[in-house]
């Protein structure tokens, strides 16, 4: 496959520049995957509590809304866009089920409504950032506060906190034998849909397309606005989906759910391997880098290490996420002695 | 049987363990309030040979709060002391740690009675409400606007004494209204610029009563520096070292609190004797809380920790914390 | 061959490279690069696309550093690490890409970092703005200084390079084809400068794929093949046979080999098509086995008419028809699935996703067919790829090297490998042979034709005279937006094709 | 003769840069006075009582100064989305120095601060300039570190009115004919920032880094060190910030300014900075920065209920936004339709 064969004088170009192991070995998602990896074996074997059964629990239900957001995040940021509405979103689904619930509507059809709310506000910031043209980074900050004042506004001072047992239950259900929750389930799902989408799909061609060169993917007959319509709507409807989840997970529907965890899924997400300009990454390493967020998270808080510096270390890495390979390729231009770097390339919008 | 209680018992049952290791989990980090509470439960802990943690987020969220508790619950602790940030949404966290072992003391804010073994309640409800009413009406007297600014609209206690407020002043000063209810967040700089916005939009306001030790003190500082000064009446729940300037300056005349370092004191002694099973929880249990001495568990499984105290230019001076 | 250049006689030599060595990685884009420039001399650089002329040019900035070999500036030795360095010693660059600041006036462009000032460091934009009118006057340009660059075509981002490497008054300036996107008066008024700072005593290094304008202007040729230098001649001493056979390694056969096709039924039909501003009322006709050729002055409108018949674009009134059906207006994807294919003017910016690799740019238009059941993998990318990188023989690494690293002629043709993979019944192609070397070139021309001659429509646009009246059947003629004129292939003379782009503007000016 | 290709003057049609621009920081301006107009009907309070005049300009002036540092930035294509933690940073070094330093010199504190937030700038610089990395990464890293450190250092050690000094406290009120001191400081700000970027050779720098990094390279320009100084000065105008508020609001914790990074990003998009850099001015983050304070001090005034402030401060950012583009769009159509004329 990787050979250059000359047959009647036509040369036949070879699919890869490298061979398998090196680009597997050079390329991001292997070291995140290696790092998470990494983490969790000192966790268990030095932090005491870490290494029993329940710990996959916390850890999966702590991580399950940014897990999910964080799916069509990845394909909104491979665009080249930003959805910083999804944590209002979250609380406005939440609001929406729990309002709705008090006011006599089976739980089924407040969730079925909440998942509307999510097309409907993944819809608005598509229509501002496809229709009418504005970078989605201005338009989500708008959205971003919106959808928390809907939330709060519907909401006040009240919190809903009677939903069916049923659900409530199922929300933490752990699977039979297992500490895992259900909510995996779902996950495992939605991710198998949004990699083979991704990874798999013209549709998902596009998408990276979109990311290098919107120009160039609009001359090849990719449809921008109709993409990045749909993915934005696909990042409303799965944020809603975590918000309903968040819900009955602390059986508790409030106006201020899930403030600020827009930042939490973008660290996740640029973590992950996917590049702000667009055009650059995977889901494995996105969730990767999720797990690795929460294992962290979860075993330095076992530790006795406070939450201040939790946010050092989760800040720190993602510093050095980006920057490694700077240092890296610095260290190999010192090793041979080499000029200074390509400076040719233009770089797009942050 | 001291100091070595740090949590050996990684499994440990209910009832008369002797696993002194104590976690605090106020609602959340650098709230001044929750520093002293933390202090004097800390005090306590030591005085009876136990290991003191506290733990918590940075911002006053409940699910944040649920990860403490789920941290709290690997790590077998003794005890958990919880200022709760939603009465519902930590419960299912917190009925997993108790069926765990772990003995859960709420204070200062409550979750539903079904989540924990104690409430330590700094004061009762209506007296909270009572007291903050009072000297508002006596400041302002007895009539005119007035209006509250409280913490987040979510928060249990502050809705809880807003709601009695209520009801005492319609019972009990006919000739005051309470215009509106703004929420700082427990913020400073939000509670300020909605201290700014109410007395623009109700010309006729007379007095802002805060229950949050945050609200209060950036109200005051705002009062002070405006046009307002003594001519808008404030009270509420504020520490002494937050509100020392403004009662010298004549900005604020008098306001209301406990002793956080007290409400502390008492929870980490109750967290005690129920990890040593000297009670369960019941209604007329009784324990003993080292220099405060002796308490008895009333109804629900609450603890009162006593009055309100009032704070004014004469008694400032006696307090630091 | 392979030795050094000959050292010219009277004037000083200004700049000289000798064996200049430069790889990317596994690439080596420069084997043995060796120039020597006369002050006072306008000097030419050829070669095949990839020869390495840019490269070369890159290393004379600053902008990439050298892996061996001599460079020396009158006589000295000079290792620049950063354009600025190279600026300062003199050496003004026009790159072969337009390099402009979308969002600043063309004056800011011209005097960026280097602008004059008064007290406090404030800039004097009023020296500024005379220093402007003055080169625009010398350039005969009429291009208002104060709008943003933003939207400009690339003939006036060219213009603008100029008059930016004028305005340096260096002493070498080196111009990487600065006329692939200008045409007539345009370059005549550039040549016109050109002479002029050689006669002031400068050294011009001129790269360009015209042999007419090399013979026209240059004194002194050297000719580059696969990233080493073969032979320095004085222009009056050499002929283009002599200098084709030395850039090819071969003869090359007649360079507008059209074949005669036979002409069939209509296949695009455009009709009124109208955007304010933009274009109006165009209509024409193209039909099987036709090439037809759209000529007309820069600017006249041809490339929007081209994007708004295949969708990118929208229009307010008209229709466009393929084999008498509808093509929906402004969708792209429609337009390929009624067999339109655009082959756009600027190549890295429209042309290519020109970070993503070679295969992907091959198999992005076709995604759709390539895939089974709905699902497409790399493998069945590069299947397809690879049939058509071979079969336009384009010359890269891998599937997987990055488009943005191949040399001009080299992207172009996987752009065109791109829409001939989708293979449309009717192909636009905007400036086909824009900074392709003359092998390429008759390759691209030798397949336009056959192509045709299969059957396939052509709509052809090009600024290039020669390449419309050798190629095309019909050529449409546009000026300031309209159609002037329609000419057959026996009537399309060079003087009836300037008379219609030209004639009415006369009038309007 | 064989290559006599076609041509003619480029065509020549008139459109000044400025125009679109300097409409949009008018569109913004306009909406800030309608603002201020209708809560003043409202309530004549708000701009006709002693405290409502100085909270007017007062209130708007920390987020000015951020806005503006954010402004800078951007226009480099870059972003900070630490502002928020590096203000925190410095509000309580400047408590720190005064409890720890009894009587230091309130200029040394000013001066120290400020010096503060341009190292923690200058880290956020040089890790973006020299690693050549996406700064919305790198700011986002340093937003939480900077806040851990913040909270590990503040611990329970809040900073009180009571302890800090009368002068610097009276600082965050006084005014000079009826101007506030801390309204002064930041328009001499602004207005340096808004002389540098527009007339000299370093501010047009930024723009032209902005516009196209790539093409910035090729002319040969400073761009490590321009990309550098932007986010240094936007550090040291958060520092200034961070002092500010402390003369302001008297009281620090460890939450001071946090969210404030998207209220700095929102001010410079609202008024009318292109996040994808190279376009805007100073001059109308500044607006947009007090538009979204006044906005928010005018809802209860205007009567709408604490709850649903949030909700209108969304629309409006977005009918902003959305009001901007379509007037530009208009107005570049009306450009190419007027060739028609010509
Ligand atoms: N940045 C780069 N990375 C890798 N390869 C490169 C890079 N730049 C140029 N090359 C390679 O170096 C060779 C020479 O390219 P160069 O651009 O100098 O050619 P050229 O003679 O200017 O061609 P053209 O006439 O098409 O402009 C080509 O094979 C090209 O693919
Ligand atoms: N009448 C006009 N007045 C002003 N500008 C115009 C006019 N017509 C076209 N332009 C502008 O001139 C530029 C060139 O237009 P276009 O690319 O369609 O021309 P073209 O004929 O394809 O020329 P080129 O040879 O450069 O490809 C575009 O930026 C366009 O907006
Ligand atoms: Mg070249
Ligand atoms: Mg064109």
């Amino acid at each position: 496959m990787t050979t250059t064969t000359t047959t009647s004088g036509v040369r036949v170009i070879r699919d890869y520049d490298r061979p398998l192991w090196r680009r597997i070995l050079i390329n991001r998602e292997f070291a995140i995957i290696g790092l998470l990896v990494l983490v969790v074996i000192v966790s268990a074997v030095s932090i005491r509590g870490f290494a029993q059964p329940i710990t996959v629990n916390y850890l999966l239900l702590d991580v399950a809304p940014i897990l999910l957001i964080a799916l069509p995040m990845t394909l909104v940021m491979i665009t080249g866009e930003i959805d910083l509405s999804v944590g209002s979103m979250v609380g406005l689904a939440s609001v929406v089920t729990g309002v709705l619930t008090e006011s006599g509507a089976p739980f089924e059809v407040a969730a079925l409504a909440a998942l509307a709310v999510g097309v409907i506000g993944g819809a608005f910031n598509g229509f501002l950032v496809t229709v009418v043209g504005l970078p989605s980074l201005a338009v989500t900050i708008g959205t971003l506060a919106l959808f928390r004042g809907l939330a709060v506004g519907l909401l006040g001072t009240t919190a809903v906190t009677d939903f069916p047992e049923m659900w409530t239950a199922l929300a933490k259900a752990k699977i039979a034998g297992t500490t895992i929750p259900y909510i995996v389930i779902p996950f495992l799902i939605l991710l198998a849909i949004f990699v083979v989408v991704l990874h798999f799909t013209p549709f998902g061609r596009g998408i990276y397309a979109i990311g290098l060169s919107k120009d160039a993917a609009r001359f090849s007959g990719v449809n921008v606005e109709r993409t990045k319509f749909i993915l934005f709507m696909l990042s409303g409807v799965v944020a809603a989906f975590a918000g309903i989840f968040y819900t009955l997970r602390f059986g508790s529907a409030r106006g201020d759910n899930a403030t600020g965890l827009e930042l939490q899924v973008i660290a996740a997400v640029v973590l992950g391997g996917v590049s702000v300009f667009g055009g650059r990454g995977h889901l494995h390493g996105v969730v990767a880098a999720v797990l690795l967020i929460g294992v962290l998270g979860s075993g330095l808080r076992l530790a006795g290490v406070t939450s201040d510096v939790i946010n050092i270390i989760t800040g720190g890495l993602l510093i050095f996420s980006v920057v490694a390979a700077s240092i890296l390729a610095w260290a190999q231009r010192i090793r041979a002695k080499a000029g200074p770097p390509l400076r040719v390339a233009a770089s797009p919008a942050p | 049987d001291t100091g070595s209680g740090s949590g050996d018992a990684g499994s440990g049952e209910g009832g008369g363990s002797d696993n002194l290791s104590i976690t605090f989990l106020p609602k959340n980090l650098g709230n001044p309030y929750f520093d002293t509470s933390s202090e004097g439960g800390k005090k306590a802990v030591e005085e009876f040979g136990g290991t003191f943690a506290e733990v918590g987020p940075a911002e006053a969220t409940p699910d944040a709060q649920v990860s403490y508790i789920n941290t709290a619950t690997q790590q077998a602790v003794g005890a958990l002391v919880v200022s709760a940030n939603d009465p519902k949404a930590i419960c299912d966290a917190l009925n997993e740690a108790r069926d765990a072992g772990v003995k859960v003391v709420t204070f200062d804010s409550d979750t539903n009675p079904e989540c924990r073994d104690l409430f330590i309640n700094q004061a009762d409800s209506e007296g909270i409400a009572k007291v903050q009413i009072d000297q508002i009406a006596e400041q302002i007297g007895g009539a005119g606007e007035i209006a509250v600014l409280s913490a987040s609209a979510n928060a249990t206690n502050q809705n809880a004494w807003i709601e009695l407020m209520k009801e005492y002043v319609a019972s009990d000063y006919p000739d005051i209204t309470i215009v509106e209810t703004v929420y700082g967040d427990d913020e400073d700089q939000t509670s300020f610029d909605k201290t700014a916005a109410l007395l623009q939009s109700h010309p006729q306001l007379k007095g802002i009563v805060s229950p949050t030790t945050v609200g209060i003190a950036a109200a005051a500082r705002y009062l002070s520096t405006s046009d307002y000064k003594g001519k808008v009446a404030l009270t509420g729940l504020g520490t002494p070292n937050q509100m020392r300037e403004y009662v010298e300056d004549g900005t604020v005349t008098s306001f209301a609190l406990w002793n956080p370092a007290d409400l502390g004191y008492l929870s980490a002694f109750a967290a005690k004797a129920l990890v040593e099973g000297d009670i369960t929880g019941k209604e007329g249990d009784t324990f003993e809380a080292g220099d405060l001495g002796e308490y008895e568990v009333g109804a629900d499984g609450v603890v009162l920790l006593g009055d309100p105290f009032v704070f004014n230019a004469d008694n400032i001076g006696d307090f630091d914390f | 061959m392979v030795d050094e250049a000959p050292a010219r006689s009277a004037p000083p030599t200004a700049l000289e490279l000798h064996r200049v060595v430069k790889s990317f990685g596994p690439v080596i884009a420069l084997r043995s690069g060796s120039l020597t420039l006369q002050s006072r001399s306008i000097h030419a650089l050829i070669g095949e696309n990839g020869a390495g002329k840019s490269t070369l040019v890159k290393i004379m900035a600053g902008l990439y550093r050298r892996d061996s070999g001599d460079f020396r500036l009158h006589g000295e030795d000079v290792d620049f690490t950063s354009t600025a360095q190279s600026k300062a010693a003199g050496i003004a660059v026009i790159y072969q890409e337009p390099t402009l600041f979308p969002d600043l006036s063309v004056t800011e462009n011209i005097f960026m970092g280097r602008q004059p000032t008064g007290a406090l460091g404030r800039i004097d934009r009023k020296a500024m703005r005379t220093e402007v009118d003055q080169i625009f006057r010398r350039l005969g340009v009429a291009l208002d200084p104060d709008r943003i660059t933003e939207g400009l075509s690339i003939a006036d981002q060219q213009i603008i390079e100029i008059a930016k490497a004028i305005s340096l008054d260096a002493s070498v300036l080196i111009m990487d084809e600065p006329t692939a996107a200008l045409s007539g008066v345009e370059v005549d008024r550039l040549f016109a400068v050109a002479r002029s700072l050689r006669d002031e005593g400068r050294a011009i290094l001129f790269i360009s794929h015209r042999f007419d304008e090399v013979f026209d202007l240059c004194d002194t040729v050297t000719v580059m093949r696969d990233g080493a230098y073969i032979d320095t001649t004085p222009i009056a001493e050499t002929t283009v046979d002599d200098l084709v056979r030395q850039m090819v390694g071969r003869d090359v056969t007649e360079l507008f080999p059209k074949q005669a096709a036979e002409i069939g039924e209509p296949l695009l039909e455009v009709r009124g098509l109208t955007s304010p501003g933009i274009f109006h009322d165009i209509s024409f006709t193209v039909r099987a086995g036709e090439i037809v050729a759209l000529a007309g002055l820069v600017g006249a409108g041809r490339s929007e008419v081209a994007r708004a018949v295949f969708g990118v674009d929208g229009y307010r009134e008209g229709e466009v028809r393929m084999l008498g059906a509808g093509v929906p207006r402004r969708n792209p994807t429609a337009a390929m699935r009624n067999g339109l294919a655009l082959v756009p003017e600027d190549r890295r910016k429209q042309g290519l996703v020109i970070d993503a690799s070679v295969g992907g740019n091959i198999t992005l238009a076709i995604r759709r067919n390539l895939a089974k059941w709905g699902l497409i993998t790399t493998g069945m990318e590069n299947r397809a790829a690879k049939i058509w990188a071979s079969r336009l023989e384009v010359k890269t690494h891998a599937l997987d090297t990055v488009a943005a690293t191949l040399s001009g002629g080299n992207q172009q043709k996987v752009v065109l490998a791109k829409w001939l993979a989708t293979d449309p019944r009717v192909l636009i192609i905007d400036e086909p042979t824009r900074g392709i070397d003359v092998g390429t070139k008759s390759e691209v021309h030798r397949l336009l034709s056959q192509l045709a001659g299969e059957g396939m429509g052509i709509l052809m646009i090009s600024s290039e005279l020669p390449e419309v009246l050798g190629m095309a059947d019909r050529v449409l003629v546009m000026r300031e937006g309209r159609i002037t004129a329609e000419l057959d292939r026996e009537d399309a003379t060079s003087e009836n094709v300037m008379f219609a782009a030209t004639h009415a503007s006369e009038q309007h000016a | 003769m064989s290559t006599t290709a076609l041509a003619a003057p480029a065509p020549a049609f008139a459109k000044k840069p400025g125009g679109i621009g300097r409409a949009r920081e008018l569109g913004i301006f306009a909406a800030l006075v309608l603002v201020v107009v209708a809560a003043t009907v409202k309530n004549p309070n708000f701009l006709f009582s002693a405290d409502g005049w100085r909270d007017l300009l007062l209130t708007p002036s920390i987020l000015v100064l951020v806005a503006v540092g954010q402004a800078i930035v951007i226009i480099t294509r870059n972003v900070d989305l630490s502002v928020g933690s590096v203000m925190g940073l410095t509000a309580f070094l400047t408590g720190r120095l005064f409890i720890d330093v009894p009587g230091i010199p309130i200029p040394i504190v000013v001066i120290a601060a400020v010096i503060f937030g341009a190292l923690l700038g200058l880290v956020n610089g040089a890790l973006v300039a020299f690693a050549k990395v996406p700064a919305m990464v790198i700011t986002l890293g340093t937003l939480y570190a900077y806040r851990g450190i913040n909270v590990l250092w503040t611990g329970s050690d809040q900073v009180h009115p009571s302890d800090l000094p009368k002068d610097f406290l009276r600082l965050g009120t006084q005014q000079i004919l009826t101007i506030p001191v801390l309204s002064i400081v930041a328009i001499i700000v602004l207005a340096l920032a808004a002389w540098y970027m527009r007339n000299t050779r370093g501010g047009r720098e930024y723009y032209a880094i902005g516009s196209d990094p790539g093409a910035a390279e090729l002319y040969g320009l400073k761009t490590t060190r321009r990309v550098l100084s932007a986010f240094v000065l936007s550090g040291a105008l958060a520092g200034l910030a961070g002092v500010f508020y402390v003369t302001r609001y008297g009281s620090v914790s460890s939450q001071v300014g946090s969210g404030w990074e998207l209220d700095a990003v929102g001010a410079a998009v609202i008024g009318g900075i292109a996040i994808t850099g190279g376009v805007g001015s100073v001059w109308g983050a500044a607006i947009g920065a007090m538009l979204l304070m006044t906005i928010n001090r005018a809802l209860p005034i205007l009567g709408i209920p604490d709850f649903w402030q949030r909700a209108v401060v969304g629309v409006l950012i977005i009918g902003a936004i959305v009001l901007d583009r379509l007037l530009a769009v208009r107005q570049k159509r009306q450009l190419i339709e007027a060739r028609d004329e010509s």
